[in-house]
């Protein structure tokens, strides 16, 4: 099903606020790392993953979701977390390491936890594929409402993980979505040297579930092929495997030269600018008035820049409070 | 019968604890490998998934990856999975849904997000099952943070550490020992299987116990390596020696209190363990008496612990590596009066 | 291809080897494990995996192979070992944990390991995949003649490992054969209820290489398969995946009560002994004489005699001799 | 510049180590995620792709599974891999192959395979990189038996022992500390950039090296605690006292009579330790000491190690729990003199 003005409208705003949430991130990180660049110093400091350029798939799947739907997320989860609800301004908070921020600043930008929306995410390729099986698996047990999502990308379609858990996931008819979030790489790898196939959309039938390529890096295409996927959880009929054509617009994680991408990719995806398109398209098709869209912008800053100050003005927690947490 | 002279095996321990718990908790429900109609490899699930049917009581795919990781999933999201890890030495296969996310997701959602997990595996060797079935690994989960680990020695603390695991908020791995299971075919350390109450209860997680008290050394042991630490006190006791033997029946959180206070009795430490020797649970112990008061140790410690080879098949090349009660005699004497 | 009768012949031996060898274990086993079964007991203990009903899988393949060829077998390996030319003498002698076994006793009836005819097995389910991948690695890299055969259970199909090896010898086009044995059952977890597809055959897909269901048991079949498979590895052209159907004549390991099975499997499946089937089929086709079977027959005897003999009388070696050969 | 005062980087060091053995032993191969055109994420196989192309430096799939067990049966087969594992923390996902097969096959097979694999992997936090990205795990690999483990602490020994670890018939896990490595953007030790010979070397495998020299404690440490632990030596000389820093160098085989006849020298110890505190490094160098002779410690030994906690996100949070010269110098201060 196509989705209605108001969903588009939705998955616009939301690909705004992730994009500009992530453009000022980007700023403050490297505050404090020129003309030096080290990880370590700034007030953000550690690996930062930058989704720009996929948000079509956070908002095209996540359109499509209620809080109760739990979702868990990788090593590049802004885009997600944003799309899926989560508290932008405890996001911002734990993204600095501060008091406020979801955890505490326990998890950083790798680890964020909203158990308000059912939101997760973690660090090590794949490793959220069984943990949506076991959401999946105890919605069912408790016939509870509520699917389980799955987000990942071409490269953890490598892992074992995937493998056992779409198993698991087919075996015991669970209602979970697998969406591969394809940017072409692994950090420096591309996809076609590491995969044994074209499309990964193949490799649904071996654990006979359906498996849909979506081409283009277009949200409306994504929300239909997840919108099936999603009813198809819902009625009971077991899990989906999606795999999404989109596009990495930066480097790996900040500070990546990205020397390994052929020529004139970067500037060809650059101009392919998913958010650009659809902002485009929706004005074309008058999904969007200009004034709508200036609105859309407006709000999105303010979001943005009031999860930032929060952020910055937000206290650290004590260093002992370290302790606290290791168990229940 | 009546109840208080009721004995269980170790596994019909755990299985009741596991049955108990899932009749007044709807949440709780058991999966792995050949836990269903065949009642687990090591019989610890038998009887359950006749009485609570293939919904609550899962035999999965080989896929520990996959089924490790779907209890993290299930657990924060309200149920209380009892996962089981056939041998322990297939942890190599699934580690990191472990060490990585059911240990460190309550610290690393601050406490937002609870992984009530329990993690069966089997351990120990002794009947030539080889280098890969064979192992304990003790030291090997005890060393990250995040889970707790508990070692029953006997059926009593089996049954009331699985209650309490079950129960616990936070991912408990229980480690059972082959030797003590109480199935025919591996054979059975005797004092393993003793009386057990038909009601409820727990043990506390974290607490040792002194399972034979004494003045002359403090033997330190967990699982079969307690049994074998009693019989070694039997015979020290016909040569005059007072041993006092300590079952730590949990490796996290680790009682260093009783330790260091039946090492501060007796002055002389022995420690008993069939994990791999080096940068384990005897160094561990060792150490935190140690560190505390070195004053109190008048001799050199001493470790009976499984040699840093591979574990072989060969039976008579097993039972020379594993620890024993012979091993352990001559370690206390050793520990009491050195000869220099 | 099909076989000569000079091949036939030679799977028709090495079948009969294997089972004779097992019925002879098999004995040797429950000595001093009666009338109490303590796995711990008697001339040989620890777990003992039997392949009679497997064996067609074993020889169809090996029929193949040459002493170069590398092979990774499994927990259930005797038939594998047999097929592929490991020295029965030592391997008995292993399997008695004796001085003379292929590794002193270190390794036992899991881990046998024969450098000569480069094959090895190992006790968790999916090691062997990875290990047969880097085998035909290195011979690639080398220039070396020969191929890697990777033998498991259907079981074994649902591990990690199995996704993330059959994948990169496909992206690496290597040399290499995974072969499933398919006896239904994982211990006494059914396959239905545990692989979200009928046949294995059709995860090739997934790796973009051929995948061939083998159906009936039948040495000529997995022959004509194995062939075809070999052949496209020595030619280069990479991988490929055999999916067999076999039987597990007896329970998963001695002591099992096979109370899983549903009734009349056992029977049925002893009615289908393949080894007994294609003695008839070769009597019956005159690629076999009677007089050439009872040869056959003898011949087969007297290495299982031989090597037992061997075993029995070989000594052990000394207790402290556990601790060499940790490091190389 | 002479050579003999050419300093590099650790990573220069390792990918100087490779390259020099790959141009002389055909066998000898690189593989793992991102080694190739990028040169490895932590710098260490820069230039190896451009000197010997994409059949001997391979970037690999995201399947650690796959190719650690490939390197098992390459290695098993003739070649000598060196496997790069990213980052340890994520050994959870394929430790099977490592700890099962590659450190175990030469024993199961009696001496006649050899596994000659290399894997060298980063370890070490500091930089705000999370939990599952700042381990060291030295307690987990040490305690498996099968494998030597290395642990450089500067670009010399990184050289030497890259070398000696590829020559090694047996395996070896070479773990470097991201903070020594001498990538920009991490920041780095600077005692860890150090004059290297251009020459091949090697620096054998199994020996600690006395890196400070001094009479009233000995700091055992490794990795970037040496580099703690020199600092807080230096500190410790304005204040009068005299320590002695102990490079362990190599975890497997572990030098314990180096370690033994420094404190038996100094009369204190205190070990240094980033990975987790219990069950670890720290616990079996203060074991080793005691129960070989008690009597040569005069106080009780002190641990700086990491606690057991998951490694929290926040910039202030992880220094607090990470060692330092400051927690190093109160605990020689402790070491020598506790206040009763
Ligand atoms: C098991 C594991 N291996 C390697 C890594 C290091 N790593 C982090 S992200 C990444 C690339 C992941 O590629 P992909 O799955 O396509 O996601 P993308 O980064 O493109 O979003 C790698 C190799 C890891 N975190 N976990
Ligand atoms: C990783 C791992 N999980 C579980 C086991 C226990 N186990 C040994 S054999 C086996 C069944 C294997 O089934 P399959 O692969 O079909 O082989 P089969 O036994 O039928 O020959 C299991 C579960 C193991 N050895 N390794
Ligand atoms: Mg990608
Ligand atoms: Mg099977």
């Amino acid at each position: 099903m196509n989705p209605t003005l108001e969903q588009k409208q939705w998955m616009y705003r939301h690909m705004l606020v992730s994009r500009l949430f992530e453009e000022t991130i980007e700023k403050i990180y490297l505050e404090g790392k020129t003309p030096v660049f080290n990880m370590a110093n700034g007030p953000i400091p550690g690996e930062m993953h930058l989704s720009n350029g996929q948000e079509p798939c956070a908002v095209g799947v996540c359109a499509h979701l209620n809080k109760e739907d739990v979702v868990t997320a990788t090593h590049r989860p802004h885009h997600q977390a944003i799309a899926k609800g989560v508290d932008l301004k405890k996001m911002a908070s734990e993204i600095f390491g501060k008091e406020t921020g979801l955890s505490g600043g326990r998890g950083g930008h790798m680890h964020l936890f909203d158990a308000d929306v059912n939101f997760s995410c973690s660090g090590i390729v794949g490793q959220g594929l069984g943990p949506a099986v076991g959401a999946a698996l105890s919605r069912k047990m408790q016939n509870k409402a509520g699917v389980a999502v799955s987000f990942f990308g071409e490269g953890a379609a490598n892992q074992g993980a995937f493998h056992e858990s779409l198993n698991l996931a087919a075996v015991w008819k669970l209602p979970v979505i697998f969406v591969i979030e394809d940017n072409a790489w692994g950090i420096s790898v591309a996809k076609e040297t590491a995969t044994a196939v074209d499309r990964n959309a193949v490799r649904a039938a071996a654990y006979d579930m359906p498996g849909v390529y979506v081409p283009g890096n277009d949200p409306d295409a994504i929300f239909v092929a997840a919108g099936e996927a999603v009813s198809r959880a819902r009625a009971g009929d077991g899990p989906s495997l999606l795999d999404i054509e989109t596009y990495r617009l930066a480097g790996h994680f900040m500070g990546d030269a990205e020397a390994y991408r052929p020529e004139g990719e970067k500037e060809d995806l650059l101009s392919k600018d998913p958010i650009l398109v659809y902002e485009k398209a929706l004005l074309a098709s008058g999904d969007l008035s200009e004034s709508d869209n200036s609105d859309i912008k407006e709000r999105a800053k303010r979001e943005v820049d009031e999860a930032i100050e929060f952020a910055r003005e937000s206290p650290f927690s004590s260093p002992e409070s370290a302790l606290d947490h290791v168990f229940a | 019968m009546p109840a208080k002279e009721r004995k269980l095996t170790v596994a019909r321990a755990m299985a009741e604890a596991m049955s108990q718990e899932m009749r007044i908790d709807e949440r709780v429900f058991v999966m792995g490998e050949d836990v269903g109609p065949l009642g687990g490899v090591f019989g610890n699930t038998r009887g359950l998934f006749e009485e609570f049917g293939e919904e609550r009581v899962r035999d999965t795919p080989i896929s520990e990856t996959a089924f490790m990781g779907a209890a993290v999933g299930a657990a924060a999201d309200g149920m209380r999975p009892i996962v089981e890890l056939m041998f322990v030495d297939f942890f190599g296969v699934c580690f990191d849904a472990i060490y990585n996310l059911m240990a460190k997701n309550t610290y690393f959602s601050g406490g937002h997000v609870n992984v009530p997990a329990v993690i069966m595996t089997s351990t120990g060797g002794g009947y030539s099952d080889g280098g890969q079935h064979s192992q304990c690994l003790y030291g090997t989960f005890a060393h990250l943070p995040g889970m707790k680990v508990v070692v029953p020695s006997n059926a009593f603390d089996a049954k009331g550490m699985m209650t309490a695991a079950i129960r616990d908020n936070s991912p408990v791995v229980y480690m059972f020992h082959k030797g003590l299971q109480g199935m025919g075919w591996l054979g059975t350390e005797a004092g393993a299987t003793v009386n057990v109450p038909e009601e409820q209860y727990t043990v506390e997680i974290g607490k040792a116990a002194t399972v034979s008290e004494g003045e002359d050394v403090t033997i330190v042991s967990l699982g079969m390596g307690v049994h074998h630490s009693l019989h070694a006190a039997a015979q020290l006791r016909e040569q005059g020696v007072s041993a006092e033997v300590v079952d730590l029946r949990s490796l996290v959180p680790l009682d260093r209190d009783h330790i260091f206070n039946s090492v501060k009795k007796t002055g002389r430490l022995v420690v008993v363990d069939e994990d791999y020797r080096s940068y384990g649970v005897s160094g561990e112990i060792i150490a935190s008496v140690v560190e505390r008061d070195i004053s109190i140790l008048r001799y050199p410690p001493q470790r009976v612990a499984y040699p840093d080879i591979p574990i072989p098949f060969a039976h008579h090349m097993e039972q020379w590596a594993l620890p024993n009660a012979e091993k352990i005699v001559a370690a206390c004497l050793k520990a009491i009066q050195p000869d220099e």
